[in-house]
């Protein structure tokens, strides 16, 4: 009895660590040093920071509200549409300043602007656009659809110089995921031009996991030995990918003959490798940096009730072969400290 | 009892799943005839062993009346510090021993809250998986770690033109079935999952038999852990999710109860995984709707399940009359 | 000693540690104790204790229902579907709401039934049962939107969930009926009876299987009427709805102390485990800690609340 | 070999061993007798290192011996054979023997099947138990499994055996075997503790004999000096002068029992029959009290392939037949199929004339039939709830309240507490008490508490006997005499010939599932009755 009350103490002891020890948030969050005026609060709540690219992303953020002497407070909804309701509701309960919102979905989140409306703070949504509706809010959006249109359209490209047919497989990610939705639909958007030069033979499921795309790809290749031409939903999902081809013996540069046409979305730091390495034709990037930047400026001037379009859109770039030097310097995944 | 006239049906009953399993390979077999090339069947098998694995030390587990949520987040943790070691420029070997002692190490403290602390199976692990997913997370910065290719040569390289994957599965399994029905431990954790308390009346010591339990689970994750990592060749933040839903599916479409007492690992776990991996590997191969994935699967598993307990109820009809004959005998 | 010893013994101590645990962290919390975040708790307090009273049911009669956060998005979905303004399928109608609700209902408790049938009348464990509904009846919901969302919901559906005060009252009416069946009814009586000990229910005349089965159905509803509250708050029917917390349920049933092995357990405890967990939730990212620390503390703490139930328990049997 | 000296223990205050002492010489068997809550388990469990004692001292063969572990007891070399039989269904009968000590391939941690085999198979012919060692248990009936008990505590080489009512589970058979068993051991110059409530065996296997009542020794000596009468009067305090109440026949009235409010109709009832105005049980119809010829219950050609076969028999209003045999001869399983718990083939079973072939026990129950099972803790009770719920559970649906059908807590409390007078359940548990907390023979009374508030005309009683002390055991004989004068028909399993010999009007004998005999009270004999149970197996 008496051990198991010891136990319990320093198991509480213990919980109360691990508060004080998390509760700093990492350094770039920290404020840099307080000035003379108020020093602004933003509130930026995420949906997920399961992929690289939203880690990158709220790096950005990081910086940028560093930069600008902005204190951040950080939250994640780890993928469920009515908890982030309840934090951004945390967040107008703090009375920040503004907010960055990367809604779970584009139309779970009209009550979470119209709450924000509602407390008079500006509130932008970065990444995913709103539904039509009377809520004010600006969005930064790099469109999944279109840029995986125009990276897929540049693979169809590189397919048509060599000149024969190709047999595509696309790894899709997790159906539940409005990203996934958007670039699957891309995808076939663009494949349904080129139905010439392409046969789509494998459509792999990979719930945004590593194991399942992995075994996907294997086994596709096993019913599809002559398979091609692969699009991966998200960059993150290479080493599997690669993994696969290699041991089908089929991960090969672009000189060398059998290469299959590999493109990708995001941008990371595995597709920049793969890039610099000749193993990877092209990849649809999303400006972080861009779009960093325009959503606080978008927040500021809504604060001083400038003017502010409806939706800022962030071009993205697709970055291949071609133009690899050029725009490595915008690529995210180029800069991600390893 | 020998002389029970239905015991070819009894037969077939018994090895439900196996019987499953047969007519799932005839089925995609005769939609599409590379399903059944030797090759695919390697994939299948490589493909299972992670969750395999995890699935034998889960039956550990749910024999003594158990169950252990955090497997795949020990999987993560474990993974992640290995990760971080060799792009640190440890040795491969030095990474592999790190996970396995993770492995150990977070089913120890499971057995501690269990044991020692006397708090439900359900709840210590459920708690370890929050743990174990946040540290993990915290390690590895919520990144993808790419590893180098020698953990991908641990997947691809073959002894005797046999997978590794596939040869570590063999040895787990019959390393697993050997504890289970050949050593004093195994009939003993079958004795602890019957009753605890009788089993302490009767001299076992039950602290000792779950700690080596739940060590041996932990172990069997790092273990799955190590497979995977051998055929990904990266950890990203979501390695390892819901391995603990289908190394319990595993267990339990082998036959296992989840009351304790009752199971194998094989050919019980084994059947089990490879039974889900074929039908996902299956619906692969015939390019099926996307869609459609989670509503086969789920269906076999419930069909798989359902035979599993008619057979239950069939056998307990059958054995009841065996006792009746019997008594008879024994009483003339 | 005797002091602690009468408050772990006490079937409140949940809620003891609750309070505690606001008024510990109530200083360092910025906002945390203020009156909007109290109704933002309760906002997001609600419709997980709806559920969880259904799994309370369950788990009582010694099951588990590991498909309810499937049926909320199925439900949530098909409602959406029946009601929303612009291609429901009753678009505009007086009837969309009422009938769109009953339909959830419906559908709900037509997965309940599932899940009981098989249990009771096949005697299939009740985790790989509703472990397999949940995988099927959510690969169902996404399948039928193709992953799409619905919205345009009806204003009158949305303040069902929106209005917290709406809310409020739908959650206390099914909480009080929830009780009064528990502790004053025979079905109540019948259904710790069977989680207690089915064979010997058998034999007094209970109707184990009808029980069981009506557990499931009434935890299928419960879900379904949670998916109410869920999509009303989101305004959205979404196939992925509530998909994430799972865990968050059967943790609150549980730390409420409600026994997963049956015969144990009461709608009150439910509601203090219910505001353990959202308590600890929403102070936690009140506290900006970063979302891997969130789940660690998350972990200790429930470690911590069965600590002191099973503390609790030993007591009682020193006692 | 064993001495107490002085052993005290208490719960949460309340003393459950008073300054016990004795001891059992080397190689004699020692019986220790008295009614369930007499402490015989406490001190018991203090012997085998469950329970410390607050007081007091034990001698193990001259040394001090004070086990802190089930299993410290068991390295001296004592080996107990409880009750409820501690094996593990799921594992094999050799498996059982050795769990704790498998023969091992050398130095390896395997186990060694064969010697395994070989082992088990000489300590099961030692026990007299002829079946393959690797039969798993849960085929085994109750006698065979006591008989593996045993064999486990030879594998041990115990020098004292402890056996805790070993003969209430088993067959005539089988008592005759582990009878001779005994003899056997003793024999062999192991000591034995024998715990019973069958006093002639009592009377019959121990040399010395030890009674406790209220956790003090009240009596003790060699075989000699005891007869069962004076064992009794030792036990219970005062002395019953008959072990069985006369059928049908003015009950002697005991002062300080319970007397029952009576609804008006059980009243008038009474003015009429004076002689029945004590300790009446709740019964639907008062009125005729003698045997009649009335018929409640009738089973006619009744045949379950491979359990019993073309069974018919009458049951009347008012009458107790005895249903006598092995176990394992098909009576338990007669009486499941009675009331629809096990399904069969052909014939037909008519209650009050009405058919109820293939209704389910709620519909039986609700007909008037219950039924109690041989096994209390499995089937009879929730061992984990309170006593108040257990009693109520069958008859709920008659304490509900309109318009809504809500429980009435009110009426439903005093009806309980009436009940639980009616059956003289020891008047200080709590309702609230779970019923694991009580004795065996209380946990039998909640049961009958159970049914007779339900309020039924034809009871199956399986056992009811079983692990219940003699004091409880006569009142419950006294419970079901008034069943059948009230107007009820019990049919009563058992195998305690004295019993059914004491207490039935008719007793039918099965064998092999089939009925082989039927006697009428004044034909009653114990040899007839055995040789038609047993007319195919070795006579005892």
């Amino acid at each position: 009895m008496i051990k198991q009350l010891f136990t319990l103490v320093s198991l509480g002891a213990g919980a109360a660590i691990l508060f004080t020890g998390c509760g700093k948030p990492e350094p770039a969050g920290g404020s840099a040093g307080g000035t003379a005026e108020k020093q602004l609060t933003v509130g930026v709540c995420f949906e997920t920071l399961q992929t690289e690219f939203w880690v990158a992303a709220l790096d950005a953020f990081k910086a940028e509200l560093a930069k600008r002497n902005i204190k951040m407070i950080q939250a994640i909804a780890d993928g469920d549409a009515n908890r982030q309701i309840e934090q951004v509701k945390n967040f107008i309960t703090r009375k920040v300043d503004g907010i960055v919102l990367v809604p779970k979905d584009a139309k779970a989140c009209l009550p979470i602007v119209k709450a924000a409306n509602a407390a008079t703070i500006p509130i932008v949504l970065f990444n995913r656009p709103p539904e039509a509706s009377g809520a004010r809010s600006a969005a930064v959006v790099a469109d999944n659809f279109a840029l995986t249109q125009e990276t897929v359209a540049y693979m169809i490209g590189e397919a048509q110089k060599t000149g024969q047919k190709h047999k595509a497989m696309i790894v899709i990610g997790d159906l539940g995921d409005i990203n996934a939705i958007g670039r699957r639909d891309g995808f076939d958007a663009a494949v349904k031009e080129a139905s010439a030069t392409l046969e789509v033979v494998a459509r792999v499921p990979s719930e945004w996991n590593q194991e399942k795309a992995q075994a996907g790809v294997v086994n596709a290749l096993q019913a599809n030995p002559d398979i091609s031409f692969i699009f991966s939903s998200s960059d993150f999902l290479f080493p599997s990918i690669v993994s696969a081809l290699k041991s089908a013996g089929k991960y090969k540069k672009r000189s060398e003959p059998g290469h299959v046409i590999l493109g990708g979305f995001d941008g990371d730091a595995t597709a920049y490798r793969m890039l610099v390495d000749g193993y990877l034709d092209a990849t649809g990037v999303q400006d972080v940096y861009f779009e960093a930047a325009a959503a606080v400026q978008a927040l500021l001037d809504m604060r001083e009730g400038k003017p502010v379009s409806e939706t800022i859109r962030d071009p993205g770039f697709v970055i291949h072969q071609a133009n690899l030097k050029e725009k490595a310097p915008r690529m995210w995944g180029a800069n991600v400290k390893k | 009892m020998k002389r029970s006239p239905a015991k070819p049906f009894l037969w077939v009953l018994n090895y439900a799943s196996v019987v499953l399993f047969a007519v799932v390979l005839a089925v995609f077999g005769s939609l599409s005839p590379r399903f059944l090339q030797t090759g695919n069947l390697v994939n299948i098998l490589v493909q299972s062993s992670s969750t395999a694995i995890v699935a034998v030390g889960m039956t550990f587990v749910l024999l003594t009346a158990g169950v252990d949520l955090s497997v795949g987040a020990i999987m993560f943790v474990a993974a992640a510090v290995a990760g971080k070691l060799v792009l640190g420029g440890a040795s491969l070997p030095l990474a592999l021993a790190v996970i396995l002692l993770i492995g150990l190490a977070g089913g120890a403290i499971n057995a501690v809250f269990i044991v020692r602390l006397r708090i439900m199976p359900f709840i210590v692990t459920l708690a370890t998986l929050y743990l174990g997913r946040g540290l993990g997370l915290w390690i590895t910065e919520t990144r993808a770690m790419n590893l180098p290719g020698s953990f991908l040569q641990l997947g691809t390289d073959r002894l005797l033109g046999i997978p590794l994957p596939v040869l570590v599965f063999a040895a787990a399994l019959f390393l697993g079935q050997v504890i289970l029905s050949h050593t004093p431990l195994g009939r003993q954790i079958y004795a602890v999952g019957q009753d605890l308390e009788g089993a302490r009346k009767a001299g076992v010591n039950p602290g000792r038999v779950l700690v080596l339990v739940y060590l041996i689970s932990g172990l069997c994750a790092a273990l799955g852990g190590i497979l995977s990592l051998a055929q990904l060749g990266a950890v990203s933040p979501t390695f390892g999710s819901n391995k603990e839903f289908a190394a319990i599916a595993a267990a339990v479409l082998g036959g296992t109860s989840l009351f304790g007492g009752r199971g194998n690992v094989f050919p019980g776990a084994a059947i089990g995984a490879v039974l889900i991996q074929s039908v996902e590997n299956g619906l692969v191969i015939l390019n099926a709707d996307p869609y459609l994935y989670p509503l086969i699967t789920s269906g076999i598993i419930f069909l798989a399940v359902l035979t599993d307990s008619v057979r239950n109820a069939l056998l307990a009809k059958l054995s009841r009359r065996k006792i009746r004959v019997e008594e008879a005998v024994s009483a003339g | 000693m005797a002091i602690l010893k009468r408050l772990m013994l006490s079937e409140y101590l949940v809620l003891f540690l609750s309070v505690l645990y606001f008024v510990a962290l109530a200083p360092f919390t910025p906002g945390f104790a203020t009156f909007d975040n109290c109704g933002n708790l309760l906002a997001t307090l609600l419709p997980l204790f709806v559920v969880a009273m259904g799994l309370t049911f369950v788990l009582i009669t010694g099951g588990i229902d590991l498909s309810v956060t499937s049926i909320i998005a199925l439900t949530s979905v098909a409602g959406a579907a029946t009601l929303n303004s612009s291609t429901g399928w009753l678009a505009g109608s007086s009837l969309a709401i009422p009938v769109g609700i009953a339909v959830m209902l419906l559908i709900g408790g037509a997965v309940g039934l599932w899940n009981g049938l098989a249990i009771a009348k096949f005697r299939m464990p009740p985790f790989i049962v509703t472990l397999t509904t949940m995988m099927f009846v959510s690969g169902l919901a996404i399948w039928l939107t193709q992953s799409k969302n619905i919205n345009h919901l009806p204003a009158a559906f949305n303040a069902l969930g929106g209005k917290t005060w709406v809310a409020f009252f739908i959650t206390a009416a099914l909480a009080v009926v929830a009780h009064v069946m528990l502790s004053r009814s025979r079905w109540g009586r019948w259904l710790y009876a069977v989680g207690h000990n089915a064979r010997a229910s058998l034999i007094s005349g209970v109707p184990v299987a009808g029980v069981t089965v009506s557990a499931y159905v009434a935890s299928g509803v419960l879900a379904a009427l949670a998916s109410v509250i869920y999509t009303g708050q989101a305004e959205t029917g979404s196939p992925v709805m509530g998909q994430r917390i799972l865990l968050d349920i059967i943790g609150a049933t549980v730390i409420g102390g409600t026994s997963l092995f049956g015969g144990k357990g009461k709608v009150l405890w439910t509601l203090f485990g219910v505001l353990f967990i959202k308590l600890m939730d929403n102070s936690l990212n009140l506290l900006d800690l970063s979302y891997f620390s969130i789940m660690m503390v998350k972990g200790g703490v429930i470690l911590f609340a069965a600590l002191m139930d099973s503390m609790r328990n030993q007591v009682l049997v020193a006692a | 070999m064993i001495s107490f000296h002085d052993i005290s223990k208490g719960f949460s205050g309340v003393p459950v061993l008073r300054r016990v002492s004795f001891a059992v010489a080397e190689g004699h068997t020692l019986g220790l007798v008295g009614e369930n809550g007499a402490g015989k388990s406490t001190l018991m469990n203090i012997l085998g290192g469950n329970l410390q004692p607050d007081g007091g001292s034990m001698l193990l063969a001259g040394q001090p011996y004070a086990p802190r572990h089930p299993t410290e007891a068991g390295r001296h070399g004592l080996a107990f054979i409880h009750q409820e039989l501690n094996l593990f269904a799921n594992l094999s009968i050799a498996e059982n023997i050795f769990l704790t000590a498998f023969p091992r391939w050398g130095p390896f941690p395997f186990i060694d099947r064969t010697t395994l085999r070989v082992q088990t198979a000489g300590l099961l012919q030692q026990v007299g138990l002829d079946l393959p060692p690797e039969t798993p248990v849960e085929r085994l009936s109750a006698g065979e499994r006591q008989l593996v008990e045993i064999a486990k505590a030879l594998s041990q080489n115990a020098r004292l055996i402890i056996l805790d009512e070993p003969s209430t589970s088993l067959s005539a058979r089988e008592t005759v075997i582990l009878f001779a068993l005994i003899d056997r051991l003793r024999a062999r110059g192991i000591s034995m503790i024998y715990i019973s409530h069958a006093l002639d065996d009592v009377l019959r296997l121990c040399d010395d004999i030890v009674v406790l009542r209220d956790g003090e020794r009240v009596g003790a000596g060699p075989r000699a000096q005891f007869t069962s009468e004076r064992m009794i009067s030792l036990m219970v305090g005062r002395s019953l002068n008959r072990l069985f109440p006369e059928r049908a026949s003015q009950p002697l009235h005991e002062p300080g029992r319970a007397e029952l409010p009576l609804s008006p109709k059980i009243r008038a009832a009474q003015q009429r029959r004076p002689t029945h105005q004590r300790f009446m049980v709740p019964m639907r119809v008062a009125e005729n009290v003698e045997t009649t010829q009335e018929v409640l219950l009738e089973v006619s050609h009744l045949s379950q392939p491979g359990i019993i076969r073309d069974i018919s028999l009458v049951l009347h209003r008012g009458e107790i037949l005895g249903l006598s045999g092995l176990m394992g001869a098909g009576r338990s399983e007669l009486a499941r199929i009675l009331f629809g718990l096990d399904p069969c083939a052909r014939g037909e079973i008519r209650l009050k004339g009405s058919s109820i072939s293939g209704r389910s026990p709620k519909w039986r129950i609700q007909r008037g039939l219950a039924f109690l099972t041989e096994n209390r803790r499995e089937e009879g009770l929730c061992m984990e709830s309170a006593i108040a719920d257990n009693i109520a559970l069958v008859s709920l649906g008659q304490h509900t309240r309109p318009p809504l059908g809500f429980l009435d807590f009110p009426k439903l409390r005093q009806a309980v507490s009436n009940i639980r007078n009616a059956v003289r359940l020891t008047a200080t548990v709590r309702d609230e008490q779970p019923v694991k907390t009580l004795s065996g023979g209380n946990q039998q009374k909640v049961v009958l508490a159970k049914w007779l508030l339900s309020q039924p005309e034809v009871l199956i009683l399986d056992e009811p006997t079983r692990g219940v002390d003699v004091g409880a055991k006569y009142e419950v004989y006294q419970l079901i005499n008034e069943l059948a004068e009230r107007g009820a028909g019990v049919l009563i399993i058992s195998s305690e010939l004295e019993e059914l010999i004491g207490l039935c009007d008719r007793i039918l004998v099965m064998g092999r599932g089939e009925i082989r005999d039927e006697l009428n009270r004044e034909e009653f004999n114990r040899e007839r009755i055995l040789r038609a149970a047993l007319c195919d197996s070795v006579t005892p």
